[in-house]
């Protein structure tokens, strides 16, 4: 009974810090001036908060433990690991179309003014 | 042929995870899939490489590598949420050149890939070796230098080869 | 616990509304496709989380892995094509090109 | 002035993703009546993993896997299959699409040639609603011409 809480206290702690993250991400793309430092925010922030969440979701599955169960964790992780390689591709597409497209990036002076 | 083989393999692994049925019927159906996945795009997952034992040793070390990659990428929020929630927003975003010394292809990608994991970089293009890379402030773009995981992925993907090349 | 599930659901609903105003109100286009980008990652999160408080993990997990894979899909389809046609942002050099051909 | 850039880490990524992702289409296909999803959406993930491919490398890539003839057949051939497996049934002597009297031919009971009926009915709306995407694709971005893209 009290391992079940254990786990119970880990997938909050897991979920509120994948909020967290997220929360930031989204901050970040509100925030930011031009969207080059808006891709950093949302880049990582995003790939991590996604990716806390959804162990905690594989944690709180492995409650009663059968096959059935474990492959779907399974498919979880796999969705994981997806998540994992999209994420820094797309975000390297969407700022090597922006140099294509002659963005100009802000630098220092920019941003003082 | 034998990297086909391999990704058939590899297919029907997945398919056993991903069906969770495990009568006859439900496991022809699995192979005849893979079968047809191998027809139309075998050579795909290894293009222009033989399969090799070498890939198993890389992929060893590849999770070997991870451990210390979640910590950087656990570093890089923590940097991005100080930067966000700042009331000031402390960021002066810079462009820089870093020319690496890998060879390989897979070592590019997958060190292109740990930069814009990490803390407050992104790769915005790859001329030959050379990385085009956006840091948000001075202080990253110094941590680029360093070189320490350039170090990492070269002892990662590049030792075979460079053992042959001495 | 599923009350804790339905909290998560609705925060991360409150920031895909955040997202949104980006997404509609955002300066170019850019800034549109990181946006849809960012609540496609928040949408796959989402449907997981309604596949646990409905107990239908199984089912949902397949939706949520499509929709990653297409969110994907159409986030690089987007780019290329606004990285081949260069005319979304006034003052780039396809556009003054274009005057200079006039 | 459009360039055509083969972008490494881009290529490499999709490269990888591409086999994967058809076989999930397949096990979308396969799998239409025990989860959400079955020949429409299957289709639609499989035409998506090919416009993918042409986005990592370029549209002769694709058209020297897939070529235009090949293609025409797929959308005709999937429609064919659909129709043939009806008429089939009507030929046998029940309605049209009533699968249950194909075990008159195929030897097995009754509930196992309905699911088998209901995969091939599948299995046809999947290669068509592929093969008319690709097809679509490659029509919007060469402007129907056919010789050189600008995607």
């Amino acid at each position: 009974m009290i391992v079940e809480y254990i786990i119970d206290a880990f997938v909050i702690i897991l979920v509120l810090l994948g909020l967290f993250f997220l929360f930031t991400a989204t901050v970040g793309l509100l925030r930011f001036p031009d969207f080059y430092c808006k891709l950093q925010a949302t880049g990582k922030g995003d790939t991590l908060g996604a990716i806390l969440i959804l162990l905690g979701v594989i944690l709180y599955n492995l409650h009663d433990f059968s096959l059935n169960n474990f492959l779907v964790c399974l498919k979880i992780l796999f969705i994981i690991i997806f998540i994992f390689h999209a994420n820094p591709v797309a975000t390297h597409a969407i700022t090597k179309a922006g140099l294509d497209a002659d963005v100009k990036p802000l630098t220092k002076e920019d941003i003082r003014k | 042929m034998r990297r086909e083989i391999v990704t058939f393999l590899i297919l029907f692994l997945l398919w056993l995870i991903f069906s969770g049925m495990f009568d006859a019927f439900h496991l022809a159906l699995g192979v005849v899939s893979c079968l047809i996945v191998t027809l139309i795009s075998g050579d795909l997952i290894f293009q222009n490489e033989r399969f090799t034992m070498n890939h198993i040793k890389e992929g060893i070390r590849f999770i070997k590598y991870l451990p210390w990659l979640i910590y950087q990428i656990i570093l890089a929020n923590i940097h991005v949420a100080y930067l966000v929630l700042h009331p000031k927003m402390p960021i002066e975003p810079i462009i820089i050149a870093y020319k690496a010394k890998l060879k390989r292809d897979i070592s590019k990608v997958v060190f292109s890939q740990s930069i814009i994991l990490t803390p407050g970089t992104i790769t915005m293009d790859i001329v030959d070796d050379t990385f085009i890379v956006h840091c948000i402030s001075k202080k990253v773009a110094d941590d680029l230098f360093t070189g320490e995981m350039e170090q990492r992925i070269a002892d990662v993907f590049e030792r075979e080869n460079t053992k042959r090349s001495l | 616990m599923e009350n804790f599930f339905i909290f998560t659901i609705i925060v991360i609903g409150i920031l895909v509304i955040l997202c949104l105003y980006r997404a509609i109100f955002g300066p170019t286009v850019m800034d549109r496709i990181v946006a849809v980008g960012v609540i496609g990652t928040k949408t796959t999160v989402i449907l997981v989380l309604i596949g646990i408080y409905y107990k239908r993990v199984e089912m949902f997990v397949d939706i949520s892995l499509a929709y990653a894979l297409l969110n994907f899909i159409a986030t690089l389809a987007a780019s290329k094509f606004f990285r081949t046609r260069k005319s979304i942002l006034p003052g780039t050099k396809f556009m003054k090109d274009r005057e200079a051909e006039k | 002035m459009i360039r055509l850039i083969e972008d490494l880490h881009i290529q490499f990524v999709c490269r990888i993703m591409v086999p994967l992702i058809q076989f999930f289409a397949l096990y979308v296909i396969a799998h239409g009546h025990y989860s959400p999803g079955g020949g429409f959406q299957g289709g639609c993930i499989l035409g998506a993993s090919f416009i993918l491919m042409m986005i990592a490398y370029d549209i002769e890539y694709v058209k020297k896997r897939f070529p235009e003839k090949f293609n025409t057949f797929m959308v005709a051939f999937g429609v064919f299959l659909y129709a043939a497996i009806g008429a089939l049934c009507l030929i046998l002597g029940a309605e049209y699409l009533n699968y249950g009297i194909l075990h008159k031919i195929l030897p097995a009971d009754p509930v196992k040639v309905r699911a088998l009926g209901t995969l091939g009915i599948e299995i046809g709306v999947g290669i068509t609603v592929s093969a008319v995407m690709l097809s679509i694709f490659l029509n919007l971005s060469t402007f129907g011409k056919h010789e050189k893209s600008e995607v």
